[in-house]
């Protein structure tokens, strides 16, 4: 089904990315680029890389050689509140939820950038500061719904499973409307059901809204089929870059995998 | 030129009084990581039971018709403390496991309104002069020949806390129980994995920071006599704490220096010109400075943010 | 549920509310004890405590004043200004009588109640603290600050300061330092020095130790730096041992070394041991328990076992102080029933007792306090009394006080257009036109 | 039995979001103003003003503030006496320098002059965390208690250093001095309390109040979503000093009438405020006047239960009550960490589910 969708122009683009920590090299020398609407898979094996290169691309680290054009924007670093105001949202390998907070209140921070109206209008909770709740409520209602999470609306998500956690964060995510979208490993620690749940989202979200994505994932059936191109990353160095057929028969790439020596 | 290495002395020995109280914070929230704010009076606590055990007509006296002499009443003393580490762990902690470090705070500072009460009930409101035959007075031969001035006191303390750390650093080097803490302080999860105790582990840590206040108890008594003021000289040792990082053994006698000699040269030399009594903030505001270039404090454990 | 939390919560009201009436019972004369006996003060708080307390017990087992007992309401403030506003509020009301005088025991508890109790028409008696203009009884009706003032303390020092180096004159020049607690109660001797300085040609050199006081390195460095010729103190619990512990060691003279009164008890030197011979404070009471009084109280009081503290404490500094507050309010109460011609006295009469006050010698003889104290005579323009300080000197071998020098009189020049000043811009921030009752 | 949710549907996301949805709450609420409106000031006397209820309402307001810049953002301050001092000393200042001005533009003005020096003492926040950040607040207690003591200015050059409010009318009623009858000056405070423990609630319930709690729950993720932590923390401050400054202005003004700093806005008040939050309930409006409620009633219901009920001597009374509060708060913090509001929930939780245990 992946076929259908047009894919279009190069939104985002990483040249050259160095990044190391104290002596410790991260990532060297990384480039690759995702278009407008295709999902972008990261794959390789732990310590890759793979979660240190979202990490750049959002603003959290920021690295020491290398440039990223995001929508024409040519910069080497950003803060993260900035790329979330350009449309960047993303989930975390380690969920990163608001444990004291609802699922309704969790989902309402990803439109806190889209939100407005002032401190007083807030206080007073009257006129238009009441309005633009309410509206912004409407939109995280049509997330919760996609998601099927209506049952837990109230909960504080300490108290929720491991899957729905996950699937709330995707939904804090998504209530940005983002433009690109970062997963990080969304289905780790999940069970078959709770896996195709997941891919289903992530596939629908693709569908409905258009939304690039760029996905983590270490389930190797689950990221041939959904994903548009793969990168391969293995020690911080980029081992193969293609479509998924492409990188299947990449040998560096089996080779990694099975655990060949390099010498 | 001697008045200024006067004041630059008075203040590393006031930091050296300073850091024998931040120390006890620093060994529990090493292992444990609770913020033990009731330090300051379990330093109290110590110094009144040390007090009424040696002292005529103190409480054993009144009680028993015999006062100890001074070597058994510090070990008897030393009891005191381990039980009431024992207590607290057994009643207090043994509950809170798991909970937020601000409740674990919480809770120390309603042990520290308990230990006040019940330190009051006990053994009453007076100050008691306690003298364990720590020399007082200034150091006769530097004042009469040199005109420098230092005090015998803040020498044996100066003295007692090298000697302090030195058999804390033995104890966590070299003995069984020292490594379990240290490996406790590192990761309590792992630690509990390989099967050693945390209550245990905590009766044990909370009676070495007793015996710290003990020690602490001592000097500042002989200093100031002991009574219930004495509690606060808890709020003296935090700035000490957040300059040396709140884990940090070493930690907590530099920062306890820095701000030793930095409030006094602080006092001595600028406070005259606002209007004086600026020591108190001046620590703070000395820490806080340090602390907006080095958020971890000066030995802390560098924090690292991952996501 | 919410209910049963309702009801719970009523019945706890119920006990929240101060216990009235406690039957058809004879007349008392209610007296509150703000006492403090708890906290970081209760070592001065304690043996002041015991002593109005046991002199009010040795009234009653005498019969009360004029027939009539007095029922003393202890009320624990630990020192702490809300709590004594608490302590206030609750006891003021008390069956039958109202509180016919106020000791609020703490400069913070005084400055909150001068304008609660005036306007409850409740009398304060702060004796020897509070706020000096309030000797200006047309202002402050209702204050009462006998027998002696921060300002005439401060003044008494300079004065002995003078004499003992050979005349006021003599003073030019030279350097006098204050070291005081850091609090409203410490600030209070500067005005008045800085105007005796200004006057006599000395200079004021200005210390102040913050609570509680534990660490004084960085002031008695400063003291060994500037050398003062003379250092006075306002010190407040365990600040003053700790000062006359660090005079001692940079060793300052402790014969040039003076305490107000609130630095001049046995707490505040005995911990301090040898290091305190010679200390000097200033007094308004004698020390010691060799009185009449002192027998008597040991022998009715403690014999019958109703002494409130120990007996071997009794005659403390602060005891004694205790005592004389005892003394005055017994004497106002007196006085007041002679002007009223009643028994049954109201907070008001008392308040017309203490400003019509007048404790001669005969009378403090009479009642066995020989040489204890002066003679207080109050009028609306003097709520103050005397205003005469004596010099007492601790003796560490014996562990005693001892007065060593005459009662000096205060220095009405400076302290009374003082007190005019302060007294006048208080009646204007607060409206009042000064008017005698 | 009374206690249900069924046939109450909510139609609207407005309803939803209501402050107390059910509608046995709402009229529980109610009933409990009307008894605060109608109810208390006709039998109000000055010791329950002055011992109970102004201290009650006062605390709970600074505790609000507290709450919101630790229960919602997650910073720990024990700098609230200094800021309640910043309020009460900005209120002395207005009130001796423009006589006439109304006293509520002076509460509000003193607000405002607070939340500025809370924003100034705010800004190590954004690089210290945790504790490290709650002793340097201690650097604002301390140096703001210094500050109002030594500089002549602030206290209007008198002789002790103490401040004392002048008499305030509103609406031909006196508020502030010895004279101001108890029932108005509870019901100038308990209208401060209300107003603005809605606003809070309003706060805390929209965009700003999940922007601090998304800060405090992770602060790097709420970075990550977009939220500014310069925005958000300094926000908490303002927000916060500015309800802790009020408190501090009623503080003085209404219930003390006199000050002096180092008694009235020393660190132990500090404690009393962080106490009541946290007994409270972190991060809930209604903590904060259950936390209050318990920290001014408790020790009084002790010493007057042992004082007056047993006759227990004044001073042993006090030490068992001070052991007695030691006590019940590390009990409290075993049994309900969370604190009232929550214990609160609790019981309201199973009073729905009643006769049926789960």
């Amino acid at each position: 089904m992946a076929q259908e969708r047009k894919i279009g122009d190069v939104i985002l683009r990483v040249d050259d990315i160095s990044l190391s920590f104290g002596g410790v090299k991260a990532l060297s020398n990384i480039s690759f680029d995702v278009k407008e609407h295709e999902v972008r898979a990261i794959i390789g094996p732990n310590g890759a890389g793979k979660s240190s290169m979202l990490n750049v691309i959002n603003g959290f680290y920021h690295p020491q050689e290398g440039t990223i054009t995001y929508l024409g924007n040519t910069r080497r670093q950003m803060k993260p509140h900035e790329a979330a105001r350009q449309g960047i949202a993303r989930t975390f390998q380690n969920i990163a939820l608001f444990k004291g907070m609802s699922t309704l209140d969790n989902i309402m921070t990803g439109r806190n950038t889209m939100m407005k109206k002032g401190l007083f209008w807030q206080a007073l909770n009257l006129g238009p500061a009441r309005k633009e709740e309410m509206e912004h409520r409407q939109a995280v209602e049509r997330i919760i719904e996609f998601l099927e999470i209506e049952h837990i609306r109230k909960t504080p998500v300490g108290r929720l499973p491991y899957g729905l956690q996950k699937r709330v964060e995707l939904g804090r995510a998504l209530a940005a409307e983002p433009s690109l979208l970062l997963l990080d490993e969304p289905m780790a620690g999940m069970n078959i059901e709770e896996k195709e749940d997941m891919c289903r989202f992530v596939l629908d979200v693709n569908d409905e809204f258009g939304t690039t994505i760029v996905l983590i994932e270490h389930d190797m059936g689950v990221v041939m089929d959904i994903s548009d191109r793969v990168v391969v990353l293995d020690y911080g160095c980029k081992l193969a870059d293609g479509t998924p057929d492409e990188v299947r028969s990449n040998k560096e790439v089996i080779d990694a995998y099975l655990g060949v020596s390099h010498d | 030129m001697l008045f200024l290495a006067e004041t630059v002395i008075s203040g590393l020995m006031a930091g050296v009084m300073y850091a024998l109280v931040a120390l006890g914070f620093v060994l529990i929230f090493k292992a444990s990581g609770i913020f033990n704010f009731a330090q300051g009076v379990m330093c109290l606590f110590a110094a009144l039971a040390l007090f009424d055990f040696i002292s005529p007509g103190g409480f054993m006296d009144r009680w028993f018709g015999f006062y100890l002499p001074i070597w058994l009443g510090v070990i008897a003393t030393m009891g005191v403390m381990i039980i009431l580490a024992w207590m607290i762990e057994r009643f207090v902690l043994r509950f809170l496991v798991n909970q937020d470090a601000i409740i674990l705070f919480m809770a120390t500072i309603g042990l520290a309104y308990f230990l006040e009460g019940a330190g009051d009930i006990m053994f009453g409101s007076d100050v008691k002069p306690l003298d364990i035959g720590i020399p007082q007075g200034a150091v006769d031969f530097l004042l009469d020949d040199y005109g420098l001035y230092i005090e015998k006191l803040e020498i044996v303390a100066a003295v007692t806390a090298t000697v302090l750390v030195i058999v804390l650093a033995i104890f966590f080097q070299k003995t069984r129980v020292g490594r379990a803490l240290r490996a406790v302080a590192d990761d309590h999860q792992a630690a509990l994995s390989v099967g050693i105790s945390l209550h245990s582990i905590w009766v044990v840590v909370w009676s070495v920071a007793g015996i710290v206040a003990l020690v602490a108890g001592i000097m500042w008594g002989s200093k100031s006599g002991v009574q219930f003021s004495l509690s606060l000289i808890a709020l003296k040792a935090l700035p000490v704490l957040i300059l040396g990082g709140f884990t940090s053994v070493p930690g907590a006698i530099i920062g306890g220096l820095i701000i030793g000699v930095g409030e006094k040269l602080a006092e001595v030399y600028v406070g005259p010109f606002v209007g004086g009594a600026i020591e108190n903030w001046f620590a703070y505001v000395l820490a806080l400075v340090f602390l907006v270039f080095r958020p971890q404090g000066l030995f802390g454990e560098k924090i690292i943010e991952r996501v | 549920m919410n209910f049963k939390k309702l009801a719970t919560f009523a019945a706890a009201a119920i006990i929240a509310t101060p216990l009235f009436a406690t039957g058809a019972k004879a007349y008392e004369l209610v007296v509150p004890s703000l006492d403090y006996r708890t906290g970081p003060y209760a070592p001065s708080g304690i043996p002041y405590a015991n002593g109005f307390a046991d002199y009010l017990t040795l009234l009653n087992e005498k019969g009360g004043i004029e027939g009539v007992k007095v029922k003393l309401v202890p009320c624990e403030t630990g020192y702490n200004t809300k709590v004594g506003v608490e302590c206030y509020e609750k006891v003021k009301d008390e069956a039958p009588s109202r509180s016919l005088v106020v000791h609020p025991l703490s400069t913070g508890i005084t400055y909150q109640l001068i304008p609660k109790a005036s306007s409850d028409q409740i009398p304060i008696h702060s004796m020897g603290y509070g706020r000096t203009s309030a000797v200006n009884g047309a202002v402050f009706p209702w204050v009462f600050n006998f027998p002696a003032t921060y300002w005439d303390g401060a003044a008494v020092f300079v004065k002995y300061i003078g004499e003992k180096s050979g005349g006021m004159d003599k003073l030019k020049g030279k350097k006098i330092a204050l070291v005081y607690h850091n609090s409203a109660y410490g600030k209070e001797p500067i005005r008045t020095l800085e105007s005796m300085g200004a006057k006599y040609g000395f200079n004021v050199m200005l210390l102040p130790v913050d609570h509680p006081g534990q660490e004084q390195k960085a002031t008695w460095l400063q003291v060994r730096r500037e050398k003062p010729d003379w250092v006075l103190m306002w010190g407040w619990g365990v600040m003053n041992q700790v000062a006359i512990k660090e005079a001692a060691s940079i060793r300052f003279p402790m014969d040039r070394f003076i305490g107000i009164w609130w630095s001049g008890s046995e707490q505040d030197v005995l911990p301090a041991g040898d290091d305190a011979h010679g200390y000097l404070s200033g007094a308004f009471t004698a020390p010691g328990d060799g009185f009449p009084l002192h027998a008597e109280i040991k022998k009715v009081v403690y014999g019958a076992n109703k002494g409130a503290g120990e007996a071997d404490r009794v005659g403390e500094v602060g005891y004694n102080r205790g005592i004389i507050a005892g003394v005055y309010f017994e004497e106002a109460v007196r006085t007041a029933m002679k002007i009223h011609k009643t028994k049954e006295v109201t907070p008001a009469m008392v308040r017309d007792g203490y400003e019509s006050l007048n404790l001669t010698e005969a009378r403090l003889n009479e009642i066995g306090l020989p040489n204890f104290a002066q003679p207080v005579q109050i009028s609306c323009d003097n709520h103050a009394g005397p205003r005469k300080v004596a010099i007492q000197r601790w003796d560490a071998k014996a562990k005693k006080f001892d007065i060593i020098s005459k009662w000096y009189d205060t220095d009405r020049e400076i302290t009374d257009a003082l007190i005019a000043e302060d007294s006048a811009a208080y009646a204007k921030e607060n409206n009042i036109t000064p008017k005698c009752m | 039995m009374f206690y249900r949710e069924s046939g109450q549907f909510k139609t609207s996301y407005q309803t939803d979001q209501a402050i107390f949805p059910i509608a046995q709450d709402r009229w529980f609420v109610y009933a409990i103003l009307a008894i605060a409106v109608f109810v208390v000031p006709f039998y109000i006397d000055d010791y329950w003003a002055n011992a109970i209820f102004l201290p009650f309402l006062i605390y709970a307001l600074a505790a609000m503030g507290l709450n919101i810049l630790t229960g919602y953002c997650g910073q720990l301050s024990l700098g609230t006496g200094g800021f309640m001092a910043v309020g009460a000393y900005a209120t002395y200042k207005l009130m001796t320098m423009f006589p006439e001005m109304n006293f509520i533009l002076i509460i509000l003005l003193s607000g405002g002059i607070t939340a500025m020096v809370g924003i100034l003492f705010g800004i190590p926040s954004l690089r210290i965390k945790g504790f490290y950040l709650a002793v340097a607040t201690l650097a604002a207690q301390f140096f703001l208690v210094w500050l109002f003591n030594k500089v002549g200015w602030f206290y209007n050059y008198s002789a002790s250093g103490q401040i004392s409010a002048t008499r305030m009318v509103m609406f031909g009623f006196q508020i502030t001095g010895p004279e101001a009858a108890p029932a108005v000056k509870y019901l100038f405070c308990l209208g401060f309390v209300l107003v603005f423990g809605l606003i809070a609630k309003n706060i805390a319930r929209g965009r700003i109040g999940r922007a601090w709690m998304a800060i405090r729950d992770m602060d790097i993720a709420a970075e990550i979503i977009g939220i500014k932590p310069l925005d958000a923390k300094l926000g908490a401050f303002a927000v916060s000093s500015f309800y802790i400054g009020m408190s501090g202005s009623l503080y003085f003004a209404v219930w003390l009438g006199a000050a002096e700093v180092g008694e009235a806005f020393g660190i132990s008040q500090s404690f009393l405020i962080l106490f009541i939050v946290i007994i409270g309930g972190l991060g809930t409006v209604l903590g904060s006047f259950l936390g209050a409620a318990f920290m001014v009633l408790m020790p009084i219901l002790l010493k007057n239960f042992m004082v007056d009920g047993l006759s227990i001597m004044a001073v042993t009374a006090k030490h068992v009550e001070i052991m007695l509060m030691g006590t019940m708060i590390i009990i409290f913090l075993i049994v309900e960490p969370h604190g009232f509001a929550r214990l609160w929930q609790i019981t309201k939780e199973k009073l729905r589910l009643w006769p049926f245990p789960h």
